[in-house]
C-alpha cells in the first residue's frame, strides 16, 4: 500500500487530471466533427489564445471579472473563426475546409508570436484552485482533483443540453443529415455557430485548468495538447461525446503510466501508435458510428 | 480575376527583385559617413525567440556604446543588421544568406547551437567570420574555421555543474532531466552524467518529449528514485513548467546557462523552489561587469520597446552580456585588422585579446575561449531576484 | 485531336530539353548571384524553392492526384534527410560529428567510396546521386510499411494517422538506442553537399519529369479515377489497395529524395526540425498552386519560399516603420504571410492554376479559336 | 443447353436486422438479356452490389462462368441475428444427398462436378473478392446515380476503364515502354466512342454532357473494360420516351456487336418488356416471380406488388 500511494497514486492522479483536460478539448473537436465533418486544427490554438487572454486580462481586472471575460473572448474568437474561415467554404470539398483550418491555426500562432514577442508568460494564479491539498499523503494542487470532477459535471450538462433542449435536437438532426435538417427548418448556420461557441467555451474552461496546473503560456503550447485531444476524440469515436471523454482519460492515464515506467521518450509515439492501431482495428473508434457510402 | 491575381503576384516578385538589387551593400550612410556592417544572426521567433531577443539587446546596447570604429584613419559608422533565423535550421540558412547579401563584415550569434551549425557553411563560403555569443555546443567551432565564440563549452559546463552537485548538495543520486530532440539539453546532460560517474554520483536520466507540458510525472520519478538534485538543462519554457512541480517535491534544481533569464525569476518567485544554475556573467565579478549592468539597465529603461523585448523587466540576462562582449570583440578585431575586409578581420580575430564583462577573451586554435571558472547563481524566491552563489571550477 | 494521339515520346523529349534549359539558366542565375554579394540570398532561395518544388509535387501526387489526404510528408523527408546525412559524412569527420558515440556505427561515406573507384571528379557526384536514390528507396520502404495499415482509412482519419506516423518517426530517430546510427538528438553535419544550384535543378527536374510522365500514364489516369470516384474506379477494375499503395510509395520515394536534398541545402540536420509545421507548409504550397496541378505546385513553392524567406523580410524590421504606427516588428512578416495564405485559401480556392498545367493556358486559347472557326 | 453465365444461389443480404435481399436464386445464360424488376426498395441494387463485390453477402453463393466467385455464411454476431434461410449451406456442413436410384459412381461424378464449379463446396471457405477482381473476370456495370469521373474528359473516362486490361507495370508505363499497348487502347477507345456516337464530344468534360449522353458514356466506359456480362442499373432513369426507345435499340445493338450478356434493373416497363428474354421480380427482398415478359405481365403477384393489395383486415 505504501508503495502504491508513493508511486502509482501520483501517476494516476496526474493521468486523470491530464485526461480531464484532454477530454474538455476533445469535446470541441468531436462536436465540430460531428456536425461539419471537419477536423478543426485551429482548436488547440484557440485554447492557447484563451491562456494569453487570461494572462493579459488579469493585469487590468480582478480574477472574478477576468474569468468571464476570458470565456467571452474565447467564445467570440471561436465564433468569428467559424464565420470567417469555415462558413464561406460550406459547399467546398472537405479537404478545402480542413486546409482552411490549418491556415487558421498557422495564422493564430503567428499572431500570438507577433503580439507576445514569443516570451513564455507566467500564467496568473487563480485563487482556490491553485491551492495545495493533501490526498492520501501526497501533496498536489487542488486543480488536479477538480479537473476530473468538473469535466464530468460539464459533460453531463452538455449531454442534457443535447438530449433535452431544442438546440440539442437541432444539433443531433444536423449531425445526421445536413440537407434534411435544413429542409425541416433547422437553422443550420445557427446550429454550427452554437457548436463552435460550446466548443470554445469548453476550451476556455480547459485552459483555466490546464494552465493553472502547468503555469506557462507560450504560442505553441497548445499544439501538442490539441493534437492529443484530437487523438482522444478519434480514439473514442469522433462525433461521440462519451467517446471523447473516455478517450481523453485513457490517453492521459496511459501516457503517465508510460512515463512512470521510464519510457518517456516514447510517450508521444505511443499515443500515436495507439491511434493508428485503433483506427486499423476499429476505424470509427470505440464509440463511433459506422457510415456507409451509398452506391 | 485569377489572371489578375497571378499578374499581381508576378509584379510583386519583379518589383521586390529590383528593390533587393538596389540596396546592395552601400558603404556610405545618409549623412556621408562611411559604414561597416555587423550582422546579427539571432532568432526572434520560434522556440528560442525570447532568448535571441535578449542577446540582440546586448549587441544593440554595445552598438550604442561604441557606434564607430576607426579603420585606416577614417571613422566608420557601425551599422548592425539583425535577421531572424526563427530558431529553425532550414530557415536559418536563408537568414544567414540574407546577411551575406546585406554585405556584413562580421556576424554575431546565434542563440542556440543548432542554427549556428546550420549557418556555419554559409559564412565559411562567404569568408565572413562569425562570433557565437552563447552557443555552447562543441560542434559550433569544431571543424568550422570561420566560427568563434566568447562563451565556455558544454563539456566544461556539464562537468562543473556535476562538481557543484557534489560540493553544495553532497549528492548521492542525481536525476538528469533533458529535452528529447534538443542537442543542447541532451549534450549538457551527457557531460554532466559523465562527470557524475567520475565523482561517484548515481544518475537517473529521463527525457521530456517535445511539446509535453506535464512535468509532474518526471518530478515523481525523481522523488521515487531518491534524487538529491534534479539537473535540468532545459529551455526556459520547460523550466517554468518544471520549477513549480519541483518546488512542491522539495528537490533542488540545477540547470545550465539558459536559466539565467527573467522567466526563471517569475516562475521561481514565491514558489519556494531551490534553483541553481551556471551562468556567464556576474555583476559582482568585476568593475566592468558592474558598469555594464548599470549602463544596460538605464539604456533599457529609456526605451519601452527594448524593455519589452527583454521580457518587460530590466533584469540583465547573461546572454545580453555575451552579446555585448561579442560585439566588442568584433570591434577589436576590426581595429586590429584595420580593414573592412571580412577575411582580414577573420585573421585578426585569432590574435585578439580583450577583457570583457564576462571575463577575458582570447581564442584558441578552434576559436574557443579558455574560461576555467563558471559563475553559479541562485534564486532568492522571497525577494524575487538572482544572487551570486559562488564561482565554481573543477575539482582536481 | 491531341488527346487521341500518343504523344508521350514528345513529352519525354520536351521535358529533358526543359531541364537542360533550366540547368543552363541556373548556372546563369548563380553567376548573377555571385556577381554582387547583395544577391547571394537569391541563390539560397532558389535552392530551397527548387527542393520544395519536388516536395510539393510529390505531395500533390497523393493529395491532388490520388485524393489521399496524407500529412506524413515531414516523416518521409526525415527518413531521406537522415539517410543522406548518415551515408555521406566523410569518414575523417565522423568522430567530430558523433562526438558522444565514438564516431557512430557507419564508418564509411558513399561519395568517398565512389571517388576511390571512379576518381575525384565524378566519383563523389555518382556517390551523392546514388545516396539520394537510397534515401528515396528507404523512404519508400517506410511508406509501404505505414501504408499497409493506414491506407484503408478514409480522408481525415488517414490525415491524422499519417500525421501521427511522422511524429513516431521523429521519436525513433531521437531514441538513445539508435543514437550510434542517428546521432540521437544531436545535429548531423559536415556531410558532402552539392555546392552549386544546377545539380539541384537537374535532380529535381528529373524527379518531377518522372512524376509528370507517371501522372500522364495509364497508372496516373487510374489515380485520378480513384480521386474522382473511388467506387466507380473499383467497379471499373482498378484495384484500390494496390493503386493507393503505389501512389503512396512513389510519393514517399520522392519525399525521401526531397528530404535528402533538403539535408544538402541545410547542411545540417536535426530531427526536431521536421515537425508537422513543415508538412503544413508544403500542403499550403500545394493549395496555393492548385490541388492537382504540377506546374502550380512548382510556381507556388517558388513564390512561397521567396515571400517567406526573402521579399517579406523587411516587414520584420522596426526601422522600416512609416508614420506613427509601429506595426513592423519581428513576427509581423509571418502574420502578413499567413493572412495572405488565408486569402488564397478562402477566395482563390482553386489556387493559382486550378487543375490546369502551364501548357494548358496556351492550349485552351487554341481550342477556343478552333471552336469558333468550326462554327 | 446454353452456357451458364451467372448463377446466384441462396443469396441473403442482411444489414443489422434488416434483410435487404432474402434468399435470392437466379440464373442468366449466355447471350440473354435478363431484367430484374421490383418496386422501390425491393433490393434490386443491393443484389447488383452483391454480384459486383461492393457488398459481401451475409449468406449464399455467386458463380460466374461456371466458377464460384463469391460465397459466404453468417459469421460472428450475424450468426445470432441471421433471419434468412439456409444458414448451414456454406459452412461446410453441406452434403450431397443420394438421389433415388443413384449409384455410387453417379454420386461421385456429381460430387466432382460440384467441386469443379466450387472447389470449396464442402468447406466453410469464404470468398469475397473486391469489385475490381470481379470486373477483371469479365463483368462491368453502370450505376443508378451516374458515377462518371468528373474532372476527366469523355475520352479519358473510357480510356481509364481500359486500365484494368493493361499488361504494363508502373515502370514500363511511366517510361513509355508500353507505347504499342497504349496506342492500341486509344484506338479502341476512339472506336468505342464512335459506336456510342460520342466521338464528337470526346474532349469535353464528362460532366458537361447532357444526361442521356452521360448514361451512354457510362455504358461505353463499362464496355471498355471488356466484359462478358454487362450489368445496367436503371439505364433509362430520367429519360424521355424517345431517348428510352433509342436506348432500347442501343442495348440490343451492343449485345449483338460485343457478344454480351446483359443483366439490367429498370423501371421503364416498355424497355423491359421490349428487350428482356426473361424477367425476375423482387419484392421486399424476395423473389416473387420469374418468366418471360408475357408471363410476368399476367402474374397476379407482380401486379399486386406494384399496385399494392387492398388491405382487408
Amino acid at each position: 500500500m505504501q508503495t502504491f500511494t508513493q508511486t502509482m497514486l501520483p501517476t494516476l492522479l496526474a493521468g486523470i487530471s491530464a485526461g480531464g483536460q484532454y477530454a474538455l478539448i476533445a469535446l470541441g473537436y468531436t462536436m465540430v466533427y460531428g456536425i461539419l465533418r471537419l477536423i478543426n486544427f485551429a482548436h488547440g490554438d484557440i485554447f492557447t489564445v484563451a491562456g494569453f487572454v487570461m494572462f493579459y486580462a488579469i493585469t487590468v481586472m480582478p480574477v472574478y471579472l477576468a474569468i468571464p471575460f476570458t470565456i467571452f473572448v474565447t467564445v467570440l474568437l471561436g465564433f468569428t473563426v467559424e464565420r470567417l474561415a469555415y462558413k464561406p467554404l460550406r459547399s467546398a470539398p472537405r479537404m478545402s475546409v480542413m486546409i482552411s483550418a490549418i491556415g487558421v491555426s498557422y495564422l493564430l500562432q503567428n499572431l500570438m508570436w507577433y503580439i507576445t514577442g514569443g516570451q513564455p508568460q507566467q500564467y496568473p494564479v487563480i485563487p482556490w484552485i491553485s491551492d495545495k491539498v493533501v490526498i492520501l499523503g501526497q501533496e498536489t494542487k487542488r486543480v488536479t482533483v477538480i479537473t476530473p470532477i468538473l469535466t464530468v459535471v460539464l459533460i453531463l450538462i452538455l449531454l442534457l443540453l443535447i438530449k433535452r433542449t431544442k438546440i440539442g435536437l437541432a444539433m443531433r438532426a444536423a449531425s445526421r443529415d445536413f440537407e434534411t435538417a435544413r429542409l425541416m427548418g433547422v437553422k443550420i448556420n445557427g446550429v454550427i455557430s452554437m457548436t463552435f461557441v460550446i466548443g470554445s467555451f469548453l476550451a476556455a474552461v480547459g485552459s483555466f485548468l490546464f494552465f493553472s496546473n502547468y503555469s506557462t503560456v507560450s504560442p505553441t503550447v497548445g499544439t501538442m495538447p490539441g493534437l492529443k485531444a484530437f487523438v482522444a476524440a478519434v480514439f473514442g469515436g469522433i462525433g461521440s461525446i462519451p467517446g471523447a471523454v473516455v478517450g481523453g482519460f485513457i490517453i492521459g492515464i496511459c501516457e503517465n503510466i508510460i512515463r512512470a515506467l521510464g519510457y518517456s521518450t516514447f510517450s508521444d509515439a505511443f499515443t500515436f501508435a495507439l491511434l493508428i492501431l485503433v483506427l486499423c482495428l476499429k476505424p470509427t473508434g470505440l464509440f463511433g458510428e459506422k457510415l456507409e457510402e451509398k452506391v | 480575376m485569377k489572371k489578375l491575381f497571378a499578374l499581381l503576384l508576378a509584379l510583386v516578385m519583379t518589383l521586390s527583385l529590383a528593390a533587393c538589387g538596389g540596396d546592395s551593400g552601400s558603404e556610405v550612410s545618409d549623412d556621408g559617413a562611411k559604414v561597416i556592417k555587423i550582422g546579427i544572426y539571432e532568432p526572434s521567433s520560434g522556440a528560442n525567440g525570447a532568448g535571441g531577443k535578449k542577446e540582440v539587446l546586448g549587441i544593440e546596447y554595445a552598438n550604442s556604446v561604441t557606434p564607430t570604429v576607426t579603420i585606416g584613419g577614417e571613422e566608420y559608422q557601425v551599422e548592425v543588421v539583425p535577421v531572424d533565423n526563427q530558431s529553425e535550421n532550414d530557415k536559418g540558412v536563408s537568414a544567414a544568406q540574407q546577411l551575406v547579401s546585406a554585405g556584413v563584415a562580421v556576424v554575431l550569434g546565434s542563440y542556440g547551437s543548432g542554427v549556428s551549425m546550420a549557418a556555419a557553411p554559409v559564412f565559411e563560403e562567404a569568408s565572413i567570420p562569425a562570433i557565437g555569443c552563447s552557443c555552447t555546443n562543441p560542434g559550433v567551432t569544431l571543424g568550422n574555421p570561420y566560427y568563434f565564440r566568447v562563451c565556455y563549452l558544454d563539456p566544461f559546463q556539464g562537468s562543473v555543474l556535476a562538481n557543484l552537485a557534489k560540493d553544495e548538495f553532497d549528492a548521492k543520486v542525481a536525476y538528469v532531466f533533458t529535452e528529447l530532440g534538443d542537442d543542447y539539453s541532451e549534450g549538457l546532460g551527457e557531460y554532466f552524467s559523465q562527470e557524475c560517474g567520475r565523482l561517484g554520483i548515481q544518475v537517473v536520466a529521463d527525457k521530456n518529449p517535445a511539446g509535453n507540458t506535464d512535468m509532474s510525472g518526471f518530478v515523481n520519478a525523481a522523488k521515487n528514485a531518491g534524487a538529491d538534485v534534479i539537473f535540468a538543462p532545459t529551455s526556459t519554457t520547460v523550466a517554468s513548467l518544471l520549477i513549480d512541480q519541483a518546488a512542491s517535491a522539495g528537490i533542488p534544481l540545477i540547470a545550465g546557462d539558459t536559466w539565467d533569464d527573467a522567466v526563471i525569476l517569475q516562475a521561481a518567485s514565491k514558489s519556494g523552489a531551490d534553483v541553481y544554475f551556471s551562468t556567464f556573467y556576474d555583476e559582482g565579478a568585476s568593475q566592468a561587469a558592474a558598469d555594464f549592468m548599470s549602463g544596460f539597465q538605464s539604456w533599457l529603461n529609456a526605451n519601452s520597446d527594448k524593455l519589452s523585448n527583454n521580457g518587460g523587466t530590466d533584469t540583465v540576462s547573461a546572454v545580453s552580456a555575451l552579446g555585448y562582449d561579442a560585439y566588442m570583440v568584433a570591434i577589436e578585431a576590426i581595429k586590429a585588422a584595420d580593414s573592412t575586409d571580412s577575411a582580414t578581420i577573420k585573421d585578426a580575430l585569432a590574435s585578439v585579446t580583450y577583457t570583457g564583462v564576462t571575463g577575458d577573451v582570447k581564442f584558441d586554435e578552434e576559436g574557443d575561449v579558455d574560461k576555467n571558472i563558471i559563475f553559479i547563481k541562485g534564486v532568492d524566491t522571497d525577494k524575487g531576484e538572482f544572487y551570486s552563489v559562488k564561482e565554481q571550477g573543477l575539482n582536481g | 485531336m491531341m488527346k487521341t494521339k500518343n504523344n508521350s515520346a514528345k513529352t519525354l523529349l520536351m521535358g529533358l530539353v526543359v531541364i537542360a534549359v533550366l540547368a543552363v539558366l541556373s548556372v546563369g542565375a548563380e553567376a548573377i548571384a555571385n556577381s554582387a554579394s547583395s544577391l547571394s540570398i537569391m541563390l539560397a532561395v532558389l535552392k530551397k524553392a527548387t527542393v520544395y518544388a519536388l516536395l510539393a509535387v510529390s505531395m500533390n501526387l497523393l493529395n491532388g492526384f490520388t485524393g489521399l489526404f496524407s500529412l506524413g510528408q515531414a516523416g518521409f523527408m526525415l527518413v531521406g534527410a537522415y539517410t543522406y546525412a548518415i551515408l555521406t559524412i566523410p569518414a575523417a569527420k565522423r568522430a567530430g560529428v558523433y562526438q558522444y558515440y565514438d564516431g557512430g556505427v557507419v564508418k564509411f561515406s558513399i561519395p568517398e567510396v565512389f571517388s576511390g573507384v571512379l576518381g575525384e571528379s565524378i566519383g563523389p557526384v555518382v556517390g551523392m546521386v546514388l545516396t539520394l536514390v537510397i534515401c528515396g528507396l528507404l523512404a519508400a520502404f517506410f511508406g509501404w510499411l505505414i501504408g499497409l495499415p493506414v491506407l484503408r482509412l478514409k480522408s481525415d482519419y488517414l490525415a491524422i494517422a499519417t500525421l501521427g506516423f511522422a511524429e513516431i518517426m521523429r521519436t525513433f530517430i531521437q531514441f538513445e538506442g539508435f543514437a550510434p546510427l542517428t546521432n540521437g538528438s544531436n545535429t548531423l553535419r559536415q556531410y558532402t553537399t552539392f555546392k552549386h544550384l544546377y545539380p539541384y535543378v537537374i535532380v529535381v527536374g528529373i524527379c518531377i519529369l518522372i512524376l509528370v510522365l507517371l501522372i500522364n500514364s495509364t497508372y496516373g489516369r487510374a489515380f485520378k479515377a480513384i480521386r474522382d470516384d473511388e467506387i466507380a474506379a473499383e467497379a471499373m477494375g482498378i484495384n484500390l489497395a494496390k493503386h493507393k499503395m503505389m501512389s503512396f510509395v512513389i510519393s514517399s520515394f520522392f519525399a525521401g529524395v526531397g528530404g535528402g536534398l533538403m539535408a544538402m541545402y541545410m547542411s545540417s540536420v536535426q530531427a526536431k526540425g521536421f515537425t508537422s509545421a513543415m508538412t503544413y507548409e508544403i500542403l499550403l504550397m500545394v493549395v496555393i498552386g492548385g490541388i492537382g496541378s504540377i506546374s502550380g505546385s512548382i510556381i507556388a513553392s517558388f513564390l512561397f519560399i521567396g515571400c517567406s524567406e526573402w521579399w517579406l523580410r523587411f516587414l520584420d524590421d522596426p526601422a522600416n516603420n512609416i508614420g506613427g504606427l509601429s506595426l513592423l516588428a519581428p513576427g509581423f512578416r509571418m502574420v502578413v504571410f499567413s493572412v495572405f495564405i488565408m486569402i488564397v485559401v478562402l477566395f482563390f480556392r482553386r489556387g493559382l492554376m486550378g487543375d490546369k498545367e502551364f501548357p494548358d493556358l496556351f492550349r485552351r486559347g487554341k481550342r477556343q479559336k478552333k471552336g469558333a472557326a468550326g462554327k | 443447353m446454353s452456357e451458364n453465365m451467372l448463377k446466384i444461389e441462396n443469396v441473403t443480404m442482411q444489414f443489422g436486422g434488416v434483410v435487404a435481399v432474402d434468399n435470392l436464386n437466379l440464373e442468366i445464360n449466355k447471350g440473354e438479356i435478363v431484367a430484374l424488376i421490383g418496386p422501390n426498395g425491393a433490393g434490386k441494387t443491393t443484389a447488383f452490389n452483391v454480384v459486383t463485390g461492393v457488398y459481401q453477402p451475409t449468406n449464399g453463393r455467386v458463380s460466374f462462368l461456371g466458377k464460384t466467385i463469391v460465397r459466404n455464411h453468417p459469421q460472428g454476431k450475424m450468426k445470432k441475428i441471421y433471419k434468412g434461410e439456409h444458414p448451414e449451406l456454406y459452412t461446410g456442413k453441406y452434403k450431397l444427398e443420394r438421389l433415388p436410384g443413384e449409384g455410387d459412381e453417379a454420386l461421385a461424378k456429381r460430387r466432382e462436378a460440384e467441386k469443379e464449379r466450387d472447389p470449396n463446396v464442402f468447406t466453410s471457405h469464404v470468398l469475397a473478392p473486391t469489385p475490381d477482381k470481379i470486373t477483371k473476370l469479365g463483368m462491368a456495370r453502370t450505376f443508378q446515380n451516374i458515377r462518371l469521373w468528373k474532372s476527366q474528359t469523355v475520352f479519358d473516362n473510357v480510356l481509364i476503364a481500359k486500365h484494368c486490361r493493361t499488361t504494363s507495370n508502373v515502370f514500363s508505363a511511366t517510361f513509355r515502354m508500353n507505347r504499342k499497348e497504349e496506342a492500341a487502347q486509344r484506338e479502341e477507345v476512339a472506336r468505342l466512342l464512335e459506336i456510342v456516337e460520342l466521338d464528337d464530344v470526346k474532349d469535353e468534360l464528362a460532366t458537361s454532357l447532357p444526361y442521356g449522353k452521360q448514361r451512354r458514356l457510362e455504358i461505353a466506359r463499362a464496355l471498355a473494360a471488356e466484359p462478358k456480362l454487362l450489368l445496367l442499373d436503371e439505364p433509362a432513369a430520367g429519360m424521355n420516351p424517345q431517348e428510352t426507345d433509342e436506348l432500347t435499340a442501343f442495348i440490343g445493338q451492343i449485345r449483338d456487336q460485343f457478344d454480351l450478356t446483359v443483366f439490367l434493373i429498370e423501371h421503364h416497363m416498355d424497355l423491359v418488356m421490349d428487350i428482356s428474354d426473361r424477367i425476375y421480380v423482387l419484392d421486399f427482398g424476395k423473389l416473387i416471380a420469374q418468366g418471360t415478359p408475357a408471363e410476368i405481365q399476367n402474374n397476379q403477384r407482380v401486379i399486386d406488388a406494384y399496385l399494392g393489395v387492398a388491405d382487408d383486415a
